[in-house]
């Protein structure tokens, strides 16, 4: 299908704002490159993240979903990615066994220092969404069939 | 084209060389540095300023004797006993002139081939034909004829001649990555 | 409807060369609710904030959405801009659209394309926003400054010059830390302890200070302008509202152990003060080596003191006290460098010295009045060798960072050896030489000129050999190994956090980094702050650093806390969890969940049908709520929600991106 | 059996007529003779209402949320199910034990699929007990054994079985109202306006509405199968419950829900030491 | 061991019977082609080594390999390692030895089995005699605690294995600063101006720091240091010093005889030195 090799998902990534959203701002300091398709969404801290968030996110056409926060200890709120721990490693779990591709959903601790593991991610996980193409899973039909329409 | 032998062979020993400062730690510590033509660290200098032939020529590489003194003490963890190890092997491929040391070694390797384990006093002796140095430890053998320490007959593996084909296989493969 | 204002930031050219503005303003006017889009080259200069103001006036709009650099730049800028143009300040949104956009993407199309989700992301999200009204907490007008070194003397001293009453905590007996250990101060060569004993003195006669030696920090609860800190009083066995310090105790305890202040150079008894310039001027008592807190038989100082302040029945107190800011001044300790230089004898050798050993040796109170003799004949030596970064610059063996005072104490060494021993032959052994200070390369060229020989060279084994120390290294510039015997060896070791930083800041909620050092809130712009609120920094606790640094630091700290002092109360972020009490059936899973005990249920009048019932409901207190949002994750319902990130934002945001 | 009932029916009546409850929640006739129902008796002459065979199936604990603010006890016949419910429902700071009066009645296992799991005949808090307790169930083999079929499946096949099997929900929401870890005031799948729970009835939404249910209760799940019992669609609601359970034990070791009203839901706390995946 | 080392074997036969260790010799085993293998080859100086572990594995699947030499013991342990840490490095070396090798067993090297504490359990049983008041410092060379990665040695500047057992035998070691610095061996023939110097300001600071005699545990160790003691005489007006396997130490302390061991094989006239320790704890016993 033509549509495949112009597939550009669409990455969403909610970052907290003390260690992976300072990170991403660091990787822009630093000029570092990394693909478009990655958007952040800002968040006080990953313990803010719904795991709801993430459905709907799949659900409204969203090829990828990272989930990034400080690294356990580091928490600017001190204990709140302990909990994001948990929550997403049963989360994660939930959704590959409702089916949903393990590439297309990733949680990662990026402290305000690691602009690179920033970047990495980023691609790591643009790369690998792209490889799997649209999401269809979880997506509202409506959607589907309108974006086909928008495609031909 | 020099650097790209150069990186070739810092990847291969695993050495970045950029992680040395030049602190001379290791040139302090080294025991053969004295009659080095290049320091230790001379050799990481070259490194850095992209001068492979300084490192491939020096008879440093060839007296080396791999006590890793140096890379135990360095702030950096730079691996100069593997950078010296490469170095030899890419001398040796690109046939810079054979120092000193390298005689001895390529006479200890023909004595496995033949006997599969080492002979003492025919390596001294071979060693100090070829390298013209008769009388060298020579005052040592009546002592050691007399107890027993050297002996004239050469102590064989049974198998001597399947380890001369594993050298020789080895010989032809030479690197373990390539 | 709601009316929204974009506006479009070119950033000079960090936005505008890579993101397309004029593709921003095309799509935002498509979006609804977007009464009005407008771009302009700086949005935070003067004139771009007053368009932003005009365009508010001129266009009705109510709420803005700007696209810019990282809000971490400039939200609060804009939102004070907001503040005299009658629309709340978080009715406003940043689009990241340099950082994160134009920064680090090159396809120009591509660029454009994301900076325009982003800007509908953000104006999504902002048709959800809401006026938010930030509430007032009181301040408790006290600060607490953890360690009695010379940061913390300065920080609680200018605390308590503005009028603060100050609680000044140290672990050892006396204040003074490693300032009253050392000789003399480079570059002038002033003494150490006469410009650090009135100091002391200072504090300890301060009206608003009150000094509590022998204490630790044992718990921190609260948060920034009402911290209740609980703190440990250890045992002194010597009761020092009595006590005059006249020092007849310590002449006859049979007990000799080594001097800590002394680093292991003389003995000191066991009850004992820490030097004899302590402050308080008073003994404790060691229970750790006193023959009668052993379990022994003693006694000997309670006989011998005239007003009986000697109480062995003496017990750990906890003391609660309530504070309104806090200042970390824990300060360092040098690494162990025996137990990482096995080359150099790993401690096995009487005559090698750490630097701060040899302040010791050289002070005229010190355990040899000042005389440098070595410690295994106490002769005084005629070459003596100092080497510079000991376990500083050294990944592999020590700690990577530049310990930054070493070269400048090195040189001082040097200057005073061929001061007090002309003649003496000096070798320093160095890798680079850093004398960034006022007047510091003079006092390194001032140095070398007295006869100190620098050799630019690791030394790389130490041993003893007749008597003498053999150090072998390189001298690089030469390219020769070089071998010196000498009959000293000092070796400048470096600076590593105090023993005890991680549980200290982990009760803060404090960070450090990867040295352990306490991480600053901002490197360059907020050095003598922690990312917690109210928690200041002084002195080498954040880094290694010289005398004066460390000074102008506590001062900056103690700037800090007069500010946050002097007001009466201060405004909360109103960005904080709130509860809907209709939804809330009060689970309380979100209770266990807050880091800050912020949450809890509080019983509330109800109607369940027609009968008037009391139930239980979440409760979100605002003083101590930070606004991490992880209790609303954990409410089923949504009963609980974090204002400025309300769910419904948020999901408005990840709509608008799969447009 | 009928011993049994008799003293069901001698207790709700002494309770009732000392005014110890106000009123008694059991199980009585239908009109076919495989089907019992909840009743509620309030008057001591109607406690000849309850019946126990082995149709006394519906689990009755949720019943309590009805009348959270009771103005005298609530006596309530408690199995192993109703007990791990019961816990349930004091953890969630839903009822107060002291609204209820638990009469103890172990079970024999009733002719119901959802007792085929069942781990806890006998009711783990009571008032009183009526009769000795039964021997517990042989260790339920394969706890999780429908979940280890379905994690053998390949992503798409999971996808296709969890798509083709929410296809046919109905969103009645009877898996809801029947669970006791369902306890919310307002479930968020009512709150159409918060975003999260679509209305439609698409695969889309109703997979929402599953995994979402999951992750709310998964954590809390005490495995009771109410949900699959009351649902006109026989989904296999508890094969996503389930997983969760699973994984919580896989992680942290044995990890059963309702065994007491104290301990934390696996989601509510931490430990430093978890593992971590996410680096 | 046969020939330069023969003391040092059978010194370790001695100690080895007394305490009931069996050792089993290789199956024709080859060199491990020592410092000249793997600076000419890479491959040479893995496969030669891996050669006789695989054929140790082959024919004593359950046991541990030993060896008493610690060159031996570098190269062979660095083979142990490449193979379990490098998979293309093994497909390559398998090939080239013609004999699958999968590294299952530990290399340890002399030090490490008589630092087992069985084994210095069972050495303190066999002592028979004390060498009191000798005072000897332990050399351990390089190969023995470098580099740390292959070893896996805990101190590589002042290692206290080799002192520990000693210090059985009833000899006070020496605080000395040499124990780990190269003597030049791999260099005696070609560079011999500057090794020669090596070994000698070993043996001097030995001396200095109190040494009646030094131990090694390795027969290159043992051969270097004490061979070219004539040069060290002339050219530093100092005495020479007997140098011994630790093995010899140990057969002496259970009671070897000098002739049991071969200790007239010594280059620096050696008995005198233990008798003169014997004598001191018991009053004139003679080896």
């Amino acid at each position: 299908m033509p549509v495949e090799k112009s597939f550009e998902p669409a990455i969403v990534a909610f970052c907290c704002n003390w260690c992976t959203y300072t990170g991403a701002d660091l990787a822009g300091l630093n000029r570092m490159k990394y693909p478009e398709n990655v958007h952040v969404i800002r968040v006080p801290c990953s313990g803010r993240v719904n795991p709801q968030f993430i459905l709907r996110a799949f659900q409204k056409g969203c090829d990828g979903v990272m989930v990034c926060g400080c690294h356990p200890g580091d928490c600017h709120y001190s204990t709140g990615n302990y909990f994001t721990r948990r929550r997403f490693m049963i989360m994660k779990r939930l959704l590959e066994y409702n089916g949903i591709d393990p590439e297309r959903f990733h949680a990662r601790w990026i402290s305000g220092s690691e602009a690179a593991k920033f970047r990495d991610t980023a691609a790591e996980v643009s790369e690998h969404v792209k490889k799997l193409g649209p999401n269809v899973k979880y997506r509202e039909e409506f959607r589907i069939t309108e974006s086909a329409e928008a495609g031909t | 084209m020099t650097n790209e032998k150069l990186d070739s062979l810092l990847a291969k020993a695993g050495v970045r060389q950029y992680d040395c400062y030049q602190c001379g730690k290791c040139t302090g510590g080294c025991p053969m540095a004295r009659a080095m033509d290049l320091k230790p660290r001379g050799v990481m200098r070259c490194a850095q300023i992209g001068s492979l032939e300084r490192i491939l020529k020096s008879n440093t590489i060839w007296l080396c004797t791999g006590c890793h003194t140096c890379v135990e003490r360095c702030p950096h963890d730079v691996d100069l006993p593997a950078l010296m190890e490469e170095a030899r092997y890419l001398a040796s491929d690109m046939g810079y002139e054979r120092r000193d040391s390298k005689v001895l070694n390529e006479v200890f390797i023909a004595n496995l081939k033949m006997f599969g384990r080492n002979h003492e006093m025919l390596l001294a002796g071979l060693y100090n034909m070829i390298a013209f140095k008769p009388l060298q430890d020579m005052s040592s053998v009546p002592h050691m004829l007399k107890h027993g320490l050297i002996e004239i007959k050469p102590h064989e593996t049974q198998k001597s001649e399947s380890i001369k084909k594993m050298i020789e296989r080895a010989e032809k493969l030479s690197s373990v990555r390539s | 409807m709601s009316r929204i204002g974009v506006f479009v930031c070119h950033c000079g050219t960090n936005i505008a060369s890579v993101v397309d503005p004029d593709k921003l303003i095309a799509a935002a006017r498509e979006l609804p609710g977007v009464a009005y889009a407008a771009d302009y080259k700086y949005m935070c200069s003067e004139p771009g904030q007053q368009m932003i103001k005009d365009s508010i006036s001129e266009h009705g709009l109510d709420r803005i959405v700007i696209a810019s650099c990282s809000p971490r730049m400039h939200e609060t800028t804009f939102r004070k801009m907001l503040k005299n143009t009658g629309i709340n300040p978080y009715m406003l949104e940043i689009a990241n659209i340099r950082e994160q956009c134009s920064w680090v993407h090159v396809d120009k199309d591509r660029a454009s394309e994301k900076a325009v989700n982003l800007m509908r992301m953000a104006v999504s999200k902002i048709s959800k926003n809401e006026p938010l009204y930030a509430q007032t907490i009181p301040i408790t007008k006290k600060a607490l400054v953890i360690g009695g070194g010379i940061a913390g003397i300065q920080a609680a001293l200018d605390i308590a010059d503005a009028g603060h009453e100050v609680v000044l905590l140290e672990r050892e007996s006396s204040v003074g830390g490693k300032m009253a250990m050392l000789d003399k101060t480079f570059p002038t060569l002033d003494c150490s302890a006469c410009i650090s004993t009135p100091k002391m003195v200072d504090v300890g006669a301060h009206p608003n200070i009150t000094l509590m030696t022998s204490c630790e920090v044992e718990s921190v609860s609260g948060y920034i302008g009402n911290f209740e800190v609980g703190i440990k009083q250890k045992a002194r066995y010597v009761n020092h509202d009595i006590c005059t310090g006249c020092g007849l105790c310590e002449t006859k305890c049979p007990v000799k152990v080594e001097s800590e202040f002394n680093l292991g150079l003389s003995t000191r008894p066991a009850i004992y003060k820490l030097f004899p310039q302590a402050v308080p001027s008073k003994p404790i008592i060691d229970k750790e080596n006193c023959r009668l807190l052993k379990g022994g038989k003693c006694g000997i100082c309670a006989k011998l003191c005239p007003l009986g302040c000697v109480n062995y029945e003496d017990e750990d107190r906890t003391i609660t006290d309530n504070f309104g800011a806090i200042v970390i001044a824990t300060g360092y300790q040098l690494v162990d460098w025996p137990s990482m230089y096995g080359e150099y004898g790993g401690g096995r050798y009487k005559d090698i010295l750490s630097g701060l050993q040899f302040e010791r040796t050289v002070n005229a109170a010190g355990p040899t009045e000042g005389h440098i003799v070595r410690p295994s004949d106490g002769k005084e030596p005629e070459t003596v060798v100092i080497v510079k970064c000991v376990g500083s610059r050294d990944p592999n063996k020590g700690k990577s960072y530049c310990s930054r005072a070493c070269c400048m104490y090195a040189a001082k060494h040097a200057h005073q050896i061929l001061e007090k021993l002309p003649g003496t032959r000096v070798f320093i052994f160095y890798i680079d030489v850093r004398t960034p200070g006022k007047g510091y390369e003079e006092f390194y060229d001032q140095t070398r000129m007295d006869g100190a020989v620098y050799v630019r060279g690791r030394v790389s084994k130490i041993y003893e050999e007749e008597g003498q120390l053999v150090c072998r290294g390189e001298d690089s510039l030469l390219g020769e190994q070089v071998s010196v015997k000498a009959d000293m060896v000092i070796l400048e070791t470096a600076m590593e956090p105090s023993p005890g930083i991680a549980e200290l800041t982990s009760l803060l909620g404090a960070a450090r980094d990867v040295n352990n050092w306490v991480q600053e809130a901002h490197p360059k712009l907020r050095p003598a702050e922690t990312q917690v609120g109210g928690v200041f920094l002084a002195g080498t606790c954040q880094g290694p650093k010289d005398i004066p640094d460390t000074v102008a630091q506590a001062s900056a700290a103690a700037a800090k806390v007069i500010g946050l002092l002097n007001k009466s109360e201060m405004e909360t972020s109103p960005m904080i969890s709130a509860v809907e009490r209709d939804k809330c059936s009060g689970c309380g899973v979100c209770v266990g969940i807050c880091p800050y005990k912020a949450v809890t249920l509080l019983e509330i009048d109800d109607r369940h049908g027609a009968k008037r019932i009391k139930r239980e409901v979440a409760n979100v207190n605002s003083g101590l709520c930070q606004g991490c949002g992880a209790c609303t994750s954990a409410c089923r319902t949504g009963a609980l929600d974090l204002l400025g990130f309300r769910n419904k934002q948020i999901l408005e945001e990840v709509d608008a991106l799969c447009l | 059996m009928s011993e049994k009932q008799e003293k069901m029916r001698q207790c709700a009546e002494k309770l009732l007529r000392d005014g110890e409850a106000g009123y008694v929640i059991g199980w009585g006739e239908t009109r076919f003779d495989d089907r019992t129902t909840p009743i509620f008796v309030e008057d001591p002459a109607g406690a000849g209402a309850f019946v126990w065979n082995e149709y006394a199936i519906n689990s009755l604990a949720k019943y309590l949320l009805d009348d959270k603010y009771p103005d005298k006890k609530i006596g309530l016949f408690t199995r192993g199910c109703e007990s791990r419910a019961i816990n349930r429902l004091l953890k969630d700071n839903q009822i107060k034990r002291e609204n209820v009066y638990l009469i103890g009645v172990p079970c024999d296992g009733k002719k119901s699929d959802r007792c085929t799991l069942c781990r806890e005949r006998n009711p783990i808090l009571y008032d009183v007990l009526l009769w000795t307790p039964e021997d517990d169930p042989p260790p339920a083999a394969g706890r999780f054994d429908r979940v280890k079929d379905i994690e053998a499946m390949s992503p798409d096949e999971r996808y296709v079985y969890w798509g083709e099997t929410y296809d046919s929900c109905i969103r009645c929401y009877a898996c809801r109202n029947v669970c006791p870890a369902c306890n919310c005031r307002e479930c968020y799948a009512d709150m159409s306006k918060t975003g999260f729970q679509g209305k439609q009835h698409s695969r889309s939404d109703n997979q929402i509405f599953g995994v979402t249910r999951a992750f709310h209760v998964g954590d809390r799940c005490i495995e009771c199968g109410e949900c699959e019992r009351v649902c006109p669609m026989n989904l296999p609601i508890m094969g996503q419950t389930q997983k969760i359970l699973k994984d919580i034990n896989e992680l942290t070791g044995e990890y059963e829900c309702g065994m007491d009203a104290t301990s934390e839901n696996y989601l509510g706390r931490f430990d430093l030491d978890d593992k971590d995946e996410f680096m | 061991m046969e020939s330069t080392a023969k003391s040092y074997r059978l010194a370790t036969e001695y100690v080895m019977s007394r305490i009931g260790v069996e050792l089993v010799e290789i199956e024709d085993w080859n060199c491990c082609g020592a410092t000249s293998a793997h600076t000419l080859s890479e491959l040479m100086g893995i496969a030669l080594p891996a050669r006789s572990l695989a054929t140790a594995e082959l024919k004593e699947p359950e046991l541990d390999i030993v060896t008493g030499c610690a060159s031996c013991y570098a190269r062979l342990r660095l083979a142990m390692h490449k193979i379990r840490t490098d998979k293309a490095a093994k497909y390559l070396i398998e090939n080239v030895i013609d004999m699958p090798y999968e590294a299952r067993r530990e290399v340890y090297n002399f030090l490490d089995v008589l630092s087992r504490e069985d084994v210095t359990e069972a050495i303190k049983g066999k002592i028979k005699r004390k060498l009191e008041g000798l005072k000897v410092a332990c050399y351990y060379g390089c190969l023995n605690v470098r580099p740390a990665l292959i070893t896996g040695a805990p101190d590589r500047e002042n290692p206290q294995s080799m002192d520990a057992i000693i210090a059985l035998t009833g000899a006070e070691t020496v605080d000395w600063a040499f124990k780990t610095e190269c003597c030049g061996a791999a260099h005696q023939n070609d560079a011999a101006s500057v090794t020669r110097d090596l070994s000698w300001r070993i043996l001097k600071n030995a001396q200095l720091s109190g040494a009646e005699v030094i131990v090694t545990a390795c027969p290159m160790c043992n051969l270097n240091l004490e061979m070219r003691q004539d040069g060290y005489r002339k050219n530093t007006g100092r005495s020479s010093i007997p140098v011994f396997s630790v093995s010899e130490l140990l057969a002496v302390a259970m009671g070897a005889s000098a002739r049991h061991i071969a200790l007239d094989a010594h280059h620096v006239p050696a008995a005198k030195a233990l008798a003169a320790a014997l004598r001191r704890s018991e009053g004139g016993v003679a080896i």
